[in-house]
C-alpha cells in the first residue's frame, strides 16, 4: 500500500545520520524531525537564521521574535546559533548543510528539480528553495510518485520552470525508494505491497530496477 | 556630539526625504522583524512609485502589505510573495511588476551593495527563469550566474536596542535581513525597541556597527504573529 | 551526542590528517588572536609544502614565523608580510612564494570561500599590480576586478569560548580574520580559551555558528603583544 | 618654512567634519587624533575590525586581544563596536568610511598613488591600503613634498607600483595644501613662508595657481 505521509517522513529520517546538519522544507520533510533514529542527533537549519531548532514553544514561550522558515512559532535548542540571513545562505551556499529535503511538483532523471512554480497559477515565489537545491551536500525529495490524475512526477525531463539542475540525489515517495545516478531514476526500495510492475508504470522517466528490490523496512 | 546623536523623535523625521520613486529596502522574514511604524509612516506620507526589495511583501493589512491599499509600490523584489490576495490582484492587473529573487541571492545582493562588491557569482538559479538573460560561467565544473548588487535610496529596518550611535542589536530571529539591509541604504533608518547609553552594549556583541545607520527612533511595536503555533506540555 | 562533541583533546587529534602540500587558512592579526598551539603542533609534525592564507606570517620566532625555520611553507598568501626576517631572506633566495593580496580582498576571499561564491568583483587593486592578469570591468562607470574565493584543506583559528557544538565567541579585536577563515575550511579547527555548556552562549550573539567547525581544543595561550604600547595617567 | 609633522597633522586636522567616521593610516596620520578640532567628534575606524578606537591604554587596561591597524594596543572608546575583518572592509569598501588619511611615497596629477611597494627593496605588502584609497569617500595623502635629495613627489605620472588609480583628492605636505582636480595638481594654500616659487619648484607635475594663494592658518 502506498505509503502515509508520516511513513515518508519516517523513511526519510532513515537517511540521517549522527551529527548531521539539516534543512526540512516545508510539509512532509517538516515531519521528518519526529522521526530521528534513537542514537543518533542532527541539527536542524532554519533559513530565516537559525541553527539548533527546537519544537514549537509552549504558551509561556511563544515570542513572535523566534519564528522558523515557515513563519511558525518555534523554540531554539540548548547550543543553538541564531544569525541573519545572508550568514544562513552562507552556510547552505557553501555547502555546510549536510542534508536537505524538500517537496517538488516533478523530478526527472537528470536530477533536476521544479518546485516552486506552475505558470498560470499565481506565482508565489522560490523562497530559499534555489538556494537550498544549488548548495547542501545531498538533496532528498519527499513527494507522491503521481499526481491525483495518475500523471508521474518523475520525468524524463522536468516541464515545469526549474528550481535546480542535477542536484537531487534520492527521492523517496509514496511508493519508492529511488537513486537518481547517471541519468536514470534506479529503484532502491519499494514500499510494502507495492509491486515493481506499478512503481514502473508510475514511472515516465527511465528506471533501472537492478536486482532484488527489498521492501522498506521501518523498525 | 551633535554629529554623532542619530536619534530622531518623530516619525516624520525618521523618513525626511523619501520621494516618489525611489528604492526601499526593508527589512523583516515574514512579519518577523519588520519595521512597522516607518512602513506606517511611507502610508502616511502617500509616497508612490515606490521599488521595494524586502523578502516578503507583509500580508493583507499589515507589514508592507498595506503600501499596497494605495498603490504605492510600483516594483516589489522579493523572494516570496504568496501572503496577500491584494498582490495578486495588482500582479494580475499589470499594476504590479515583480522581480522574484531566491532568498539567499537577495540576502547576499543586499550585503554586496553595502560592502562595495557590485557583483558576484553564485550557483543558485543556474538552469532556472532565474538565470535568464544573465552572465553565466563555468567555474572549476560548476555553473554559476552573476548576480548585481542592489542598494536603496532608504533602509528600513528594526532592532532591538540601539545607541545614539546607531549601534544595533537584534532579538532572536527578528535579525534576519536587517543587519543586510543596514548596509544597503544611502539612509538607514532603524525603529528600535530600546535606545541604550553608549557604553551599555557590548562591542564585540553589536551586531549591525553605527556606520551604516544614519536615523535611530524608537518605536512601539504590535509584533503580530504570522502563524502561532504552540505545543502541549 | 557523539556526532556533535567537537572536542578533541590533544593536539595531535586537532590537527589529524593535515599532509604535505596542503593550503591551511590561518585566523588572526599580526599576533593577535593566532592559534599558537595549532601553529606550534604544525611544527612539530613537520609538514611541508603547505601553502598558509593568512593576513601575516608572524615574526621571527612566533606565531606563523616559526614555520618558516624549517622551510614548512611553500607558498604564502598574505596582505603583509614585514615583520620578520628570516621570511625576507626566503623570499629573496627563492624558497619561498608570495601572493600578496590586499587585506580587504584576503578577508573577502575567505569569506565568499565559505559562502559558495567562486569570485566577486571589486575595486580594490584596479590598475595596481594585484589586478594584473585578472579579468576586470567596468559596472556603472567605476572599474572592478574579479578576484576568486578562497577556501583550504584546513582552517585553524582562535576564538575566546566555545561550547561542543563549536559555537564560537571571539574577544575584543582577535575577532579579526578568524570568523571568515573558519567557514573556508574543509576541518576547521579551533583553540579556544575556555570550553562552555551548550547553552551558555546566548545564540544570538555567536559570532561563529557551529556548523563551520570540526574540532575543537583548549589551548593556553602567551598573547604575546607585537607593539605595547600605553599612556600614562 | 617647511611644516613639522605635527603642523602637517594640525592641518589634516582642519579636513574633519563632525560626525565623520575616519581611518588614520600609520605615521603622520595617526597624530591627527591629537588636533581633533574642538566642538566636533569623529570616530576612527582601525581596519582590523574597530570603530571608535580611543587612546593607548593604561597599564592597568592593557589588553594583547585590543589592538589597532598598527599592532599596537589601544583601548575602545564608550559606543564603540567590534567586528571581523570581512565587516570592517564591508565599510570601507562600500564607501561607509568618510576620509582616510595616508602616507604615500608619490601622488600624480590624475589622483594616482603609489605608496607600498619599491621595486628592488623588500616588498612588505600593500595591508588594507588598497582598499582603503578603493573605498573611501574622501582620500587626503599626507607626505613631505619632496624627497629628502630635493624630487618631487607630486608628478605627472608615479613612477613606483600604484596603490590606487584616480582616488587622491587632498593633499597636505610640508609645503602645500593641494587639491587634484582636472588632471593638475590646484595649490590652495601655501605653509606659512613659503613661496609659490618653491611650491612650484618642487612639483613636478602640473601645478595650477589661480589667484591669491593664502597662507595656511593655525588658530
Amino acid at each position: 500500500m502506498a505509503l502515509s505521509r508520516e511513513q515518508v517522513a519516517m523513511r526519510v529520517a532513515q537517511e540521517l545520520q549522527d551529527g548531521y546538519y539539516v534543512n526540512l522544507g516545508i510539509g512532509i520533510p517538516t515531519l521528518v524531525a519526529n522521526y530521528v533514529p534513537a542514537g543518533i542527533e542532527v541539527m536542524l537549519q532554519s533559513e530565516n537564521g537559525l541553527l539548533g531548532m527546537g519544537p514549537y514553544p509552549t504558551d509561556a514561550e511563544l515570542d513572535a521574535d523566534m519564528i522558523n522558515a515557515g513563519k511558525e512559532t518555534v523554540t531554539a535548542i540548548k547550543g543553538a546559533a541564531i544569525f541573519s540571513s545572508a550568514e544562513s545562505f552562507a552556510m547552505i551556499r557553501g555547502g555546510h548543510v549536510d542534508l536537505t529535503v524538500l517537496g517538488a511538483f516533478e523530478v526527472d532523471q537528470n536530477g533536476n528539480i521544479a518546485s516552486w512554480m506552475i505558470p498560470g497559477k499565481l506565482i508565489k515565489g522560490m523562497g530559499g528553495a534555489m538556494d537550498l537545491v544549488a548548495g547542501a551536500q545531498n538533496i532528498v525529495v519527499t513527494m507522491t510518485h503521481a499526481d491525483k490524475y495518475g500523471n508521474s512526477k518523475l520525468l524524463n525531463d522536468c516541464t515545469l520552470p526549474l528550481t535546480g539542475v542535477g542536484c537531487v540525489k534520492k527521492i523517496v515517495t509514496d511508493l519508492a525508494v529511488l537513486e537518481v545516478r547517471n541519468g536514470a531514476f534506479h529503484l532502491l526500495e519499494r514500499a510494502p505491497g507495492i509491486s515493481i510492475e506499478e512503481i514502473q508504470q508510475k514511472t515516465a522517466g527511465k528506471l533501472v530496477v537492478d536486482g532484488d528490490i527489498p521492501e522498506m523496512a521501518f523498525s | 556630539m551633535a554629529g554623532f546623536n542619530k536619534v530622531v523623535h518623530s516619525y516624520e523625521d525618521a523618513m525626511a526625504g523619501l520621494q516618489d520613486g525611489m528604492t526601499v529596502i526593508a527589512g523583516g522574514f515574514g512579519l518577523c522583524g519588520i519595521p512597522e511604524g516607518l512602513i506606517a509612516q511611507i502610508k502616511k506620507m502617500g509616497t508612490t512609485d515606490l521599488t521595494v526589495v524586502s523578502n516578503n511583501c507583509g500580508v493583507d493589512g499589515f507589514g508592507l502589505g498595506i503600501l499596497l491599499e494605495d498603490r504605492q509600490i510600483k516594483k516589489m523584489v522579493a523572494s516570496y510573495v504568496g501572503e496577500n490576495a491584494l498582490f495578486e490582484k495588482q500582479l494580475l492587473s499589470g499594476e504590479l511588476e515583480v522581480e522574484l529573487t531566491p532568498q539567499g541571492t537577495l540576502a547576499e545582493k543586499m550585503r554586496a551593495g553595502g560592502a562595495g562588491i557590485p557583483a558576484f557569482f553564485t550557483a543558485t538559479g543556474y538552469g532556472t527563469p532565474v538565470a535568464e538573460g544573465k552572465e553565466t560561467r563555468e567555474i572549476n565544473g560548476r555553473h554559476y550566474v552573476l548576480e548585481p548588487a542592489i542598494t536603496g535610496d532608504f533602509a528600513i529596518i528594526r532592532a532591538w536596542k540601539a545607541d545614539r550611535y546607531g549601534n544595533l542589536v537584534f532579538r532572536h530571529t527578528s535579525m534576519n535581513f536587517n543587519p543586510m539591509a543596514a548596509t544597503a541604504g544611502k539612509i538607514t533608518v532603524v525603529e528600535v525597541e530600546e535606545i541604550v547609553e553608549p557604553g551599555e552594549l557590548e562591542p564585540s556583541q553589536i551586531h549591525t556597527p553605527g556606520i551604516y545607520v544614519q536615523r535611530v527612533i524608537k518605536g512601539n511595536f504590535e509584533k503580530r504573529i504570522e502563524r502561532r503555533m504552540v505545543r502541549q506540555d
